[in-house]
């Protein structure tokens, strides 16, 4: 039961972006396309679920006045590991993400997740929340970059759902466009949650 | 007169020749108030009490500290009560209610031509007996401006700072601080035979060791000379509103700027009035003490505007029917000037020594004020005569943020509400800053001198 | 004693009269001779693409202040109809009505209420607007019609209509000293409906700054930071750099100047603070002229730069009365 | 001190952990990877902009320096041949863009003597603008370029009409391609009879 729970909290109650507010790096920088969206957070999701497991394991060896350093060591291994097995394997995603996938080591929902979660819990429970956690990132990204897509080129996931004659409204894709609907989805998010 | 101050953003002027208008004594009300807390510091002891006889110019309070002065009977009369009633400047106060007889009469003196070869104590001392005061909500008394060590209240904002210095500079103003106010230009055209005499008496109280100054409008200049005869050089100034407050006053003569909330002795200067100046002589010269004020009536409601010789405790009611100005249309009635006076909420609140100004406005004259976003037109920041920037400073009151206030140096605002005059947005500026020196337990800006 | 029903509040009990809705009707009447010159150029267009900008900032006001809960009351002030209204002169004339739905949209939303409302945003929200439609649509809001009446000695009928500024940039600085500077001055260019008449937005700033709706320093501080920096440049090489006269008549540069930077909410308060505030954004509409990509809309890149430097600026004021000397940098710091 | 030493080993043993793992991926991922990237940026592009051929690009390319003093650099050349005849070659060149360097491979047919095609490789301008220059509407234009042409956008006085809103990017892959052009007509014999 406290694992479904576990789970379920990053779905929605905790769901990185629009409600912890965090990794927002990657929330502006990979969601101009649902896809793009998509694939970082898987990556980042194989990444949290890994290295929470791995620092669960290790709660109990890792000195408290260098765990940081610790579970940057493990979350960067997991990171490298990625990037070299998707540009060996999987080298279309690669190309999507490109520069992405190193800065998922400096994304602080992986670290926090390490610290307030897999450095207290068990390893069970810690893997129960990496994944609910990525999955709620990759849903809240994927959400956000089909928004974006849909206004700015006209598409989902690279599928026209506009009409031929729709004119993009290409500020949506670029930079100051995720700030602004990032914002908007804040706001409209926490007035929700006040009702 | 009043609806030319309406200027969209025009700088408030002193009104002209507000001076020049018959002045008629109103005729003693049936039953007269008269507050024995007429000016700062405690209140004054009755020695009267109900049922006694009191003639014009018997004293009925009894100054308590130094701060204050005595209050003397206006008229001849009988003390019907003295009873706890509101007072215009707020609180309670304890007040004599006299039932008058008859017509007006003058008071009873007891004339000193020799009054120069006194002492400055006992001439202060007398001052203080006649119940000498200035105007304003919080007026000081005479006695109390030229020694601020002596007030408690005074003395706060010089601990720590250098003693006195001598008085260098004594500046006798002529200049009224707000548009509508006129009892010192009133005083320099027509109590001019008194100006010398009162100058002189001032500069023997203040012990000044520098140069006297006269300082008049820029309209009444050749008055001015004509009543100093020589006693003090005559520096005019224009009276552009946020300009004629003392403080500016002083920086404007001589470019010294009165740290936050102290004296202008702080800085080698005092600063009398005409019409307190003349009062004082007139106490010790013809030993007659203060019992009336010279009131200005005016306002959008009161047309034309008027002055009137009023005693002291007179309802406001009486002296606006006396003036024919009907009460229905007046929706605000202000005690002092138009900027910084003290709004009352009824017609029967007497006046007090305080009192110079009646200004009654109409309804549909008046803005509607509310708490509106600042929209940063920087118009405040412009007009503030104490450099401050009113608009941040509101924005922290409003949001109660009062640590920062501090920090920005809000006790070296002035009070004189032109940020609050100007305000496209019409926030109550000045509402504001008084909350928040008060929540803050700032020292408030009276009526400094 | 009894109450007479009276007014009860502190001073002071007099107002000067000014107000939100009288400062707001003044800059719209202050538009009127560029509207004038515009409608003449472009003809029944510009009157459309008005009418609908207007309307689309009264419809989009209201409905956020209902949905922020604030009284509709505050539509009368007009500043809604002034965002619009500035907004769509920066346009070309015939450009879709979506457009400007969609850019008086951003305005208001985005750029206004979204922060506050009135007083609260830090980028003027006419610029916000105009930034997001330009990076969304450049070619739609970058097409300039020819204004009806244009008469350029021959050179420019062989050009597609583009700005001055941008055939400075593109075909070198000769090209643009062929240019009448009193033609360019009078409205003869192509450009936004309300933004190429130079003359009728000079009679407009002064209208403002005579009706003290505007202060003088910051329209006076860029007029002259164009002078100087633009100056500088030219003395260095008249062959590669234009003339600041030709600077100050192209592009939105005078409407920058007299409706744009010095917009209440984000320009500086104090009077030095405002004419240094002038002076960089000059200096910056030169440079970015100069050496940068979007010269046509240089002049309101730099005033959105230097809307973030406002607090800035605004700490650039005299000492406070009476503060003894010690502390007068504390107070400089506050 | 135990706990010092105790952190001192703790994070010495999972640094060499760690290291120890990545460089073991990094050793049985290292050909995969370098096959992916030849296979998924370098060939498309080849294989879009040359004529059917038969040979191994990777086998046959060379590297040719060409330009002297600064501007001089090395150039990889891709010859296309089928059964043994050279049909086309092609090479990259880049040029700076909105976002940093564009790369275009240019395609140049030997017999026609034109551009067989251009195809881009590299870029990092921005989405959905910048990067419809891929789009064949735009890269199309390029095809049969002869060779003594100068390049340029209809806006600049040439012949290509850029992508609207991108005039930046479309710039500077006309400016990537006329390198390219120069590069075949100052040295194109030399190249051709090298790669024979």
């Amino acid at each position: 039961m406290r694992f479904y729970q576990e789970f379920i909290k990053g779905l929605w109650k905790e769901i990185p972006p629009f409600k912890l507010v965090l990794g927002l790096c990657p929330t502006l920088a990979v969601t101009a396309a649902a896809a793009n969206g998509f694939y970082m957070g898987m990556a980042t999701t194989f990444v949290l679920v890994c290295s929470n497991v791995l620092i669960s394991m290790l709660r109990k060896v890792i000195p408290s006045k260098v765990r940081i350093a610790a579970y940057i060591l493990v979350i960067a291994s997991f990171v490298v590991i990625v990037e070299m097995m998707m540009k060996a394997y999987v080298f279309p995603f690669y190309q999507i993400l490109g520069i992405f996938i190193p800065l998922i080591v400096v994304n602080c929902i992986i670290l926090g997740r390490a610290e307030a979660f897999a450095a207290k819990n068990g390893v069970l429970y810690s893997f129960a929340d990496g994944l609910g956690i990525g999955i709620g990132f990759t849903i809240a990204l994927t959400f956000l970059g089909a928004i974006r897509e849909l206004f700015g080129v006209g598409s989902i996931w690279g599928f026209a759902v506009m009409p031929a004659t729709y004119m993009p409204f290409e500020f949506m894709i670029k930079a100051p466009g995720a700030f602004v609907c990032l914002g908007v989805i804040l706001g409209l998010m926490s007035l929700v949650g006040k009702k | 007169m009043l609806n030319s101050l309406y200027e969209i953003l025009m700088p408030l002027r002193a009104a002209k020749n507000l001076d020049k208008l018959p002045v008629n004594a109103v005729p003693a009300p049936e039953f007269l108030y008269v507050h024995l807390k007429q000016h700062e510091g405690a209140e004054a002891a009755p020695v009267v009490k109900a049922g006694d006889e009191v003639k014009a110019g018997q004293t009925i309070g009894w100054a308590m500290d130094f701060m204050s002065a005595d209050v003397h009977a206006p008229m001849d009369g009988k003390v019907v009560d003295i009873e706890r009633q509101p007072n215009p400047y707020g609180g309670f106060s304890s007040v004599v209610v006299i039932k008058t007889e008859g017509k007006r009469k003058s008071v009873e003196s007891t004339p000193d031509p020799d009054y120069l070869s006194k002492t400055n104590g006992e001439l202060l001392h007398r001052i203080r007996r006649m119940g000498v005061m200035c105007e304003g909500p919080a007026p000081p008394s005479i006695h109390s401006i030229f020694n601020p060590y002596m007030c408690p209240s005074r003395l706060v904002a010089h601990v720590g700072r250098d003693p006195l210095p001598p008085v260098d500079t004594l500046i006798v103003t002529a200049i009224d601080e707000e548009p509508i106010v006129s009892i010192n230009q009133y005083m320099i055209t027509r109590q001019s035979n008194d100006v010398p005499e009162a100058i002189k008496l001032m500069k023997k109280l203040s012990v000044v060791t520098g140069r006297t100054v006269l300082a008049c409008l820029d309209t009444q200049k050749k008055e001015a000379e004509k009543a100093a005869s020589g006693e003090a050089e005559v520096r005019i100034m224009s009276g552009r509103y946020p300009g004629t407050l003392r403080e500016l006053t002083v920086w404007r003569l001589t470019g010294r700027e009165i740290p936050a909330g102290a004296s202008p002795m702080s800085v080698g200067v005092a600063v009398i009035p005409l019409r307190t100046a003349i009062a004082a002589l007139k106490a010790v010269r013809d030993g007659i003490p203060q019992t009336s004020m010279i009131v200005t009536v005016a306002g959008d409601a009161v047309t034309p505007p008027q002055m009137v010789d009023a005693l002291i405790g007179t309802p406001a009611r009486d002296i606006l029917k006396f003036c024919d100005v009907p009460e229905a249309p007046i929706k605000k009635l202000v005690f002092g000037g138009p900027i910084r006076g003290k709004s009352q909420f009824s017609f029967d609140m007497p006046i007090t020594k305080g009192v110079n100004t009646i200004v009654a406005l109409k309804v549909d004259k008046l803005v509607p004020i509310a708490e509106n976003n600042c929209i940063n037109c920087g118009a405040c920041v412009e007009f503030c005569p104490a450099r401050l920037q009113p608009n941040m400073l509101s924005r922290h009151c409003q949001f109660r943020v009062f640590d920062e206030i501090v920090k920005k140096h809000i006790t070296a605002c002035l009070e004189c509400g032109v940020c609050g005059y100007i305000c496209p947005s019409r926030r109550p500026m000045l509402q504001y800053f008084q909350n928040a020196k008060q929540q803050m337990k700032l020292p408030r800006k009276g009526n400094m001198l | 004693m009894k109450s007479s029903g009276l007014i009860v509040d502190v001073g002071p009990h007099i107002h000067g009269g000014n107000s939100i809705a009288r400062t707001m009707h003044n800059q719209i009447i202050a538009l009127i001779p560029a509207i004038a010159v515009g409608v003449y150029m472009f003809g029944a267009g510009a009157i459309r693409a008005i009418a609908v900008a207007v309307a689309a900032a009264v419809v989009f006001e209201y409905l956020m202040l209902r949905a922020l809960k604030k009284p509709a009351s505050a539509l009368a002030d007009g500043s809604a109809a002034l965002t619009g209204l500035l907004l769509v002169l920066m346009l070309p004339a015939d450009v879709p009505w979506w457009v400007i739905v969609v850019g008086v949209g951003a305005s208001i939303v985005i750029g206004k209420m979204l922060f506050g409302g009135l007083g609260a945003y830090p980028f003027n929200p006419v610029i916000v607007g105009w930034v997001i439609l330009l990076l969304s649509w450049p070619g739609l809001i970058n097409k300039w019609p020819r204004p009806n009446h244009m008469q350029w000695g021959g050179i420019a009928e062989s050009l597609p209509a583009q700005t001055t500024i941008e055939i400075m940039k593109r075909y070198g600085v000769q090209m643009s000293d062929q240019f009448s500077i009193l033609d360019s001055f009078l409205g003869f260019q192509p450009g936004g409906i309300g933004s190429v008449a130079g003359l009728a937005l000079v009679i407009g700033g002064v209208f403002l700054i005579a009706r003290n709706i505007i202060s003088w320093q910051v329209p006076v501080g860029f007029i002259a930071g164009i002078f100087i920096f633009g100056g500088i440049y030219h003395a260095v090489d008249p062959t590669m750099y234009a003339s600041p006269l030709f600077h100050l008549v192209s592009g939105t540069t005078l409407f920058c100047i007299f409706f744009l930077a010095p917009e209440h909410t984000t320009s500086p308060n104090t009077k030095w603070g405002k004419i240094l505030f002038g002076l960089c954004c000059a200096a910056l509409t030169i440079v970015i002229r100069t050496h940068g990509t979007h010269a046509n809309g240089s002049a309101r890149f730099a005033i959105l730069l230097m809307n973030l430097l406002v607090p800035f600026f605004d700490r650039i004021r005299p000492p406070i009365l009476g503060l003894p000397k010690k502390s007068k940098e504390a107070a400089a710091d506050a | 001190m135990r706990d010092i030493i105790k952190m001192i080993v703790v994070l010495s043993v999972i640094s060499a952990t760690t290291g120890a793992a990545l460089s073991y991926i990094n050793n049985v991922t290292a050909k995969p990877i370098a096959a992916a990237e030849f296979q998924y940026l370098k060939e498309p592009a080849l294989k879009s902009i040359l004529p059917a051929y038969d040979n191994s690009l990777v086998e046959d390319k060379i590297e040719f320096a060409v330009g002297e003093g600064e501007s001089a650099k090395t150039i990889t050349v891709y010859p296309a041949k089928k059964d043994g005849k050279l049909l086309a070659i092609a090479l990259e060149t880049f040029a700076s863009s909105y976002g940093g360097d564009l790369g275009a491979m240019v395609g140049y047919d030997i017999e026609k003597k034109r551009l067989s095609g251009v195809s881009i490789t590299t870029m990092s301008d921005t989405p959905g603008l910048g990067t419809r220059t891929k789009e064949p509407k735009f890269i199309d234009q390029f095809k049969d370029v002869p060779l003594d042409v100068t390049l340029a956008l209809k806006a600049d006085g040439g012949g290509i009409d850029a992508v609207t809103g991108a005039s930046i990017s479309s710039r500077a892959v006309c400016k990537a391609v006329n390198d390219a052009l120069g590069i075949i007509r100052d040295n194109g014999e030399n190249i051709i009879s090298e790669v024979k």
